[in-house]
């Protein structure tokens, strides 16, 4: 089969481009972008449709008390809809979007109209589902606004119609120029280290250094590729699962010797499922107590037992290992044998009688010092090869270059 | 030496595996039984962390990252406990929350913060807030340190984060500015905690991780990167030790786990050293009788 | 008696589970077998609930089906459908299990493998960087002091300037000028109507300077005078010139405080271990101005210094570490260490000549120093486990079955 | 990295050309490669396979997944079956991939009947003792264990022994290698582990991918002797100021 192959070649080295570009690439192109020093910016804005009402444009400008905070509905990774704050360049026409604008203080209310201390005038929608006034200090929901009150409001479900990315005047190499953002534009705040970092056009300060450049897209989508990764690999957990139970299966069918020990699986399985779906229950009910029975008394307790035989081994290891048979053997059994006194009360019991004045000689101090100092050595040595090694793996397998598959 | 003694000795190069986890066996078990104390040498790094948390100001609150589980809890119950011990003691209001840790971890602290609580007379949601899971890490640690509420919306019994009512140590809680410092507690905490939850790089970070894991922590230490550092069970007991020295009648009183386990823990030490040393005669014993018979 | 059962059940299940593991110990035996079946099989379930409510649910099938719903009406992304294509992808997965399609799954392994390469070069990137950076380490005490760097010349004021974000704002006789402090372009220059008698403020979105009893009120992007009004009673009366410099500290650059006096600035560690045997007020560099410093402030990594005719953006030294013998011993047996060891591992040249043999011998024992560092550390950990198993087994099994049965 | 790519793929083309002109220094550890599938040939027993804890996105599991494909060619030739035990779900696929290609390519593809890739558990611990329980069923003569390992590695590897298997370890985890030391017959250390597909190989690919990471190790060291010299003249940190601000991971 040769497509196959080549199609495989083709996503490796895609599927990893994206990882290596997402490194490589900063958020706006070097040779596409402007970098000058801002002086004036006009603000942005954006016009939004509301259920009820006839369109809006609303300014995103700074100093504004009503400027709209613009937030969209998300799902976290624990799979809830949480409302979180975007920028301008994230949302497009036909976006749903809410908006929350405020802390502002009441001057007066004519009917559906609320007149604000800086003047502006807020239109009230009683009985609107996507229009609500809060209190922001409690975060309670208010009926109906009264002079001299401090509130915000929310407008939920509101449509966006068109957006305007807004523009900025600037000096670009000594001379005065004004740059109209393109819808996908990204302003990077310039600092006296590093690439700097991206900010809203609404944020930019008089003599601020921005780089002004379109989008490369590779930092915006970081989550989602993360979450793409996650969720491929996870995908193929049914197959362990399948590999388990044809084995087990195949054993309890055909009464091959120690066919009781895939039987008492099959039942754990069902336990652990059991177990499993009874986690996501409150607590305080009997599915959630059983659950945590399993995983506190069974799951935890043998994890924690395995985990503790090790010591067991570990002596057995150490007295095969630790003989005077080399000058090497004895270089790694003299350093585990400090180390090993050094961490134990014995260690400053032994050496403690030196006295201060020869402290460094201490057990403890002489482990302490093999750990911060020769060991870190060592450890950065390994850890330089290590990377070199894994660079060189890496780059074979993405350029497919690596006959792993045997082809 | 005569034959039979080096024959004897020989025998030690052999020792049977199950013997030595006998020996291991009992030599741990003994401590249990019958109290016996050692005194600790305290290690430097030990005492920094120690330094850094008491120096808490009031109107700081600590921040705990106990992201382990029971897999652990040999190393990482004995530090959480001092850590909570010690804030307690000397009356600093506490956070702790998990990043990418398994669903258990926010209940195993909370086990130790209500016995602990218990003792000192603290109350949740004044002295204390467990802020539970949540995930995403190293990103999330960011959004931590810029809000922590937009992260923790609920504390770990879904109570509001801003249900001051029940929470009133959340009204003081809002970014990284108001922590104080950091402690990380996990068998191997996320270095990502020192550049990612306050990018600045003022606030202080601590971390407590099991002994496997230390030597790769001293370096960072030394480059102050690392405020201190509590390794394994061994940090857990010089903490008491601390805890004991500066607190001494309100804590004297009582052994945490660190203090209970250090001493079986160099008995076993011992134990495994004893085998090196007991292998060691029997491969000299066993080279001398072999030349012995050669010679003959 | 039966006060004890109700009450320790679930510590008699954990304490079976420890003790069949541990008869392993002794001899594999039917007990362990079937306990370790029992453990994989509950675990396994277990996990595949765990897998599918905590990764696949929320992060695969809700955005799909949220994919869905926007086709079909409602709101949020229709994006959301696409992971409809990463299900197949991950479907093919167990194309593996047919011997037909096999090569299709290829397809699938391919992606995931392009992604583990391609994550590889970040990662690696990423975590050692910082590494080798700290790897230098000096071998013997430096024989050049630092001092700090100009980095910018700037335009020189009668009064401490406005530092605002990296807008500063200079006020010399009638003259206003500002300039950004990252590249020293200048935004305006202004000619005030009456000469300026004290530094410039922020209030609100202008810049106030004061001029004799009046305040100018200037526009920050371009420098135009919008106001010129009577300062008010609350705004503090203009400050005569001073001998003295004026600081303005709002950093504290790598723990340093900046003192001046005349045209001397001294940098002066303000507490204990700013760096390594560094105490408080220890000097740590002085450098002349060229004329009487008016003020002096120090921000985002730099200090300002102003004088009448022209200031300068000094970069300021890292203080340094005063090292001490034994420290340079460490720095040597870390550099030597960290060599021999990288050179231990080179595969493809052939070690000729006694320097080459002799780093990678130095190499393999260092190595083998820090192995026996890492067993010695791990025996501390692996022990601690086991004891707090033991802990279980005679403090909450056996101590109450001891107070049950005979208190 | 742009630099260190270029070097790896430069002396790949020339090891290309040239193959005699690349030169590998021998790796104890894989001679043994050949006497442990020897022995379980001779004692008609299976051999035993893992790669590691970890999956394809450790790139120890990728290197040792050459090194499995380079078993599993010799197994065919000795027609020793092969069982490859794993603790991660997805590398089942992956392993059984390796397994049919290397038999296709020996002309032995009867080969996967006998054969057989295990998931045990997703838990590693549960996944080692697995492993050592089949060493006692199945009767394993000889244990690869290659790639990836965290405090697993004494769990299997003691298992092997107390099973009485001939066990080469080889892992890049610095950590478990004196545990590997301690219970095994061979370890391959550290970083050979990713020579070791080269060297087991002799591809110019590889060879040359082997060299060049060489060159970059001595670009490092280089690197690292400049940066030495600067902090000995300057004092600590101070040419480098500010360093860290430059990445913003």
């Amino acid at each position: 089969m040769k497509s196959p192959r080549t199609v495989t070649i083709a996503v490796t080295f895609v599927a990893g481009l994206y990882f290596i570009l997402d490194f490589v690439v900063p958020p706006t192109l070097p040779g596409l972008s402007t970098r000058g020093v801002a002086l004036t910016t006009s603000p942005a804005s954006f016009t939004v449709e509301v259920p009820s009402n006839r369109p809006a444009t609303y300014l995103v400008a700074k100093d504004d008390p009503l400027r709209p905070q613009i937030l969209v509905a998300q799902r976290d990774v624990m799979g809830q809809i949480k409302l979180v704050p975007t920028t301008l360049r994230q949302i497009g026409p036909g976006s749903v979007v809410t908006m929350r604008r405020g802390p502002f203080e009441v001057k007066a209310v004519n009917g559906p109209t609320i007149l604000t201390q800086s003047g502006a005038t807020i239109q009230v929608e009683p009985g609107s589902g996507s229009f609500a006034l809060y209190d922001p200090a409690t975060g309670r929901r208010v009926r109906s606004a009264t002079a001299g009150q401090t509130l915000q409001f929310e407008q939920r479900d509101a449509k966006v119609l068109t957006t305007d990315p807004g523009s900025i005047e600037l000096i670009e190499n000594g001379r005065r120029a004004t740059l109209k953002l393109g819808r996908q534009s990204v302003v990077m705040k310039l600092s006296r280290y590093g690439a700097g970092t991206e900010i809203q056009l609404d944020g930019v300060r008089p003599g601020d250094t921005v780089q002004i450049g379109p989008n490369t897209y590779f930092a915006d989508n970081r989550d989602a590729a993360a979450q793409f990764n996650l969720v491929i690999t996870t995908m193929a957990f049914g197959i362990g699962l399948f590999s388990l139970g044809m084995v087990n299966g195949q054993t309890l069918v055909k009464r091959r010797s120690g066919w009781y020990l895939s039987a008492f699986f099959f039942g754990a399985v069902i336990l652990g499922v059991a177990a499993g779906i009874g986690k996501y229950d409150d607590p305080g009910t009997k599915a959630r107590a059983f659950s945590d029975f399993v995983v506190v008394q069974i799951i935890a307790s043998v994890t924690s037992t395995v985990f503790s035989l090790l010591a067991f081994y570990m002596a057995t290891a150490a007295y095969r290992v630790f003989r005077v048979r080399t000058g090497e053997a004895a270089l790694m059994m003299v350093s585990a044998l400090i180390v090993m006194i050094g961490q134990t009360p014995f260690g400053s019991y032994l050496t403690s009688w030196m006295g201060e004045r020869y402290s460094s000689f201490w057990l403890p101090n002489i482990a302490a010092w093999i750990l911060r100092v020769p060991n870190t050595g060592v450890f950065r040595g390994l850890v330089f090869g290590v990377m070199m090694g894994a660079f060189a793996t890496a780059l074979r397998y993405w350029l497919s270059m690596e006959r792993m598959a045997g082809d | 030496m005569t034959d039979r003694t080096l024959k004897s000795l020989a025998r030690l190069e052999v020792i049977p595996r199950r013997t030595i986890y006998l020996f291991l066996f009992v030599a741990c078990a003994i401590p249990f039984l019958v109290p016996i104390r050692l005194p600790l040498h305290i290690w430097k790094e030990t005492r920094s962390a120690f330094d850094v948390t008491s120096k808490c100001p009031p109107g700081k609150v600590i921040a705990i990252s106990s992201s382990w589980v029971s897999g652990s809890q040999g190393e990482n119950w004995p530090q959480y406990e001092a850590v909570v011990a010690h804030c307690m003691l000397s009356n600093i209001p506490f956070v702790v929350f998990a990043v990418d840790a398994d669903p258990m971890a926010p209940q195993m602290a909370e086990i130790i913060n209500q016995r602990e609580a218990k003792r000192y007379g603290k109350v949740y949601g004044r002295d204390w807030v467990n802020l539970g899971l949540t995930r995403g890490a190293p990103l999330t640690m960011g959004a931590i340190g810029r809000s922590v509420k937009t992260v923790f919306q609920t504390d770990f019994q879904h109570t509001s984060t801003e249900d001051y009512a029940k929470l009133p140590l959340m009204k003081q809680v809002r970014t990284v500015r108001d922590f104080y410092c950091l402690w990380a507690v996990d068998y191997q905490p996320d270095l990502n905690w020192v550049v990612f939850l306050d990018p600045t790089g003022n606030l202080p970070v601590v971390f407590a991780c099991a002994g496997i894991v230390s030597p790769t922590f001293y370096s960072y230490v030394s480059s102050g990167q690392l405020k201190g550092l509590m390794v394994g069970t061994r940090g857990a007991a010089e903490y008491e030790e601390l805890l004991r020295d500066t607190y001494g009648k309100r804590f004297d009183d009582r052994d945490l786990r660190g203090n209970k386990l250090i001493v079986p823990l160099a008995f076993g030490h011992l134990v495994i050293i004893a085998f090196i040393v007991a292998g060691n005669i029997g491969m000299a014993a066993r080279r001398r009788q072999k030349a012995a018979e050669d010679n003959r | 008696m039966s006060g004890y059962w109700a009450a320790n059940w679930p510590i008699w299940i954990s304490a079976f589970c420890v003790l069949a593991v541990y008869t392993y110990l002794y001899k594999d035996n039917a007990l362990y077998r079937v306990m370790m079946q029992i453990f994989i099989g509950v675990n396994l379930g277990y996990q595949a609930v765990i897998q599918w409510r905590d990764v696949l649910y929320p992060q695969w099938w809700l955005p799909m089906l949220d994919g869905f719903d926007a086709l079909f009406g409602g709101k949020g992304s229709p994006w959301g459908v696409l992971w409809l294509l990463v299900g197949v992808l991950g479907a093919m997965f167990y194309l593996q299990l047919s011997r037909k399609y096999a090569p299709f799954s290829k397809i699938a392994i391919g992606i995931t493998i392009g992604i583990g390469a391609g994550l590889t070069f970040k990662s690696q990137f990423g975590q050692n960087l910082p590494q080798l950076l700290d790897s230098f380490k000096p071998l013997a005490p430096s024989v050049v002091r630092m001092q700090p760097k100009t980095a910018l010349r700037l335009a020189g004021s009668d009064f401490a300037p406005l530092v605002d974000g990296s807008l500063a704002v200079f006020v010399t006789g009638r003259q206003a000028v500002a300039q950004e402090v990252m590249g020293g372009v200048e935004l305006w220059r202004t000619t005030l109507p009456s000469p300026a008698s004290g530094s410039p403020v922020v209030s609100g979105q202008f810049i106030d300077v004061p001029a004799g009893t009046n305040v100018l009120e200037l526009d920050p992007s371009s420098g135009a005078i919008v106001a010129n009004r009577r300062s008010t009673a609350t705004e503090p009366p203009a400050v005569a010139l001073e001998a003295q410099a004026v600081y303005r500290q709002p950093q504290y650059i790598h723990g340093v405080d900046l003192i001046a006096k005349g045209n001397l600035i001294r940098g002066v560690a303000l507490r204990n271990g700013v760096a390594e045997g560094v105490r408080k007020n220890d000097e740590l560099w002085n450098r002349a101005f060229a004329e009487p410093v008016v003020c002096l402030q120090s921000f985002d990594g730099v200090a300002m210094v102003v004088g009448r005719h022209r200031s300068e953006l000094w970069e300021l030294p890292v203080p340094q570490a005063k090292l001490t013998f034994g420290d340079y011993f460490d720095n040597w047996v870390f550099v030597l260490t960290l060599v021999g060891v990288m050179s231990y591992f080179f595969f493809s040249f052939k070690r000729r000549g006694p320097i080459p043999v002799a780093a990678a011998t130095f190499g393999r024992w260092m190595l083998m120093i820090g192995f026996g560092a890492f067993f010695g550390n791990t025996v501390m950990t692996r022990m601690s486990f086991l004891l707090d198993r033991l802990m279980f087994l005679i403090d909450d099994w056996l101590r109450p079955l001891w107070h049950a049965l005979f208190r | 990295m742009l630099a260190f790519s270029g070097l790896v793929l430069w002396k790949i083309s020339v090891a290309k050309r040239h193959p005699d002109r690349v030169y590998i220094r021998p790796i104890a550890g894989l001679k043994a490669i050949d006497e442990a599938i020897g022995r379980a040939a001779e004692l008609g027993t299976p051999i035993l396979f893992n790669p590691g804890i970890e999956d394809f996105t450790n790139i120890q599991t990728l290197a040792a997944l050459g090194v499995l494909g380079h078993v599993a060619k010799k197994c065919a030739q000795f027609s020793t079956p092969i069982i490859v035990t794993t603790c991660k779900p997805v590398m089942v696929a992956i392993c059984e991939d390796v397994l049919r290609s290397a038999f296709d390519s020996a002309g032995r593809p009867d080969m996967m009947h006998v054969s057989e890739v295990r998931f045990i558990s997703t838990q590693n611990d549960l996944a080692a003792l697995g492993a050592s329980a089949l060493m006692v069923d199945r009767r394993v003569a000889s244990v690869f264990l290659f790639g990836s390992y965290d405090y697993t590695s004494l769990l299997i590897s003691e298992g092997g022994k107390i099973a009485g298997c001939m066990q080469i370890a080889a892992t890049a985890d610095y950590y478990q290698v004196p545990f590997f030391i301690a219970s095994c017959d061979y370890v391959v250390m550290v970083e050979e582990l990713f020579a070791c597909s080269s060297y087991l190989s002799r591809e110019p690919v590889m060879m040359g991918s082997v060299a060049g990471q060489d060159f970059g190790k001595l670009l490092l060291l280089s690197l690292l002797g400049i940066g030495v010299v600067l902090a000995t003249i300057y004092g600590t940190g101070n040419p480098f100021n500010g360093y860290e601000r430059l990445f913003s991971f």
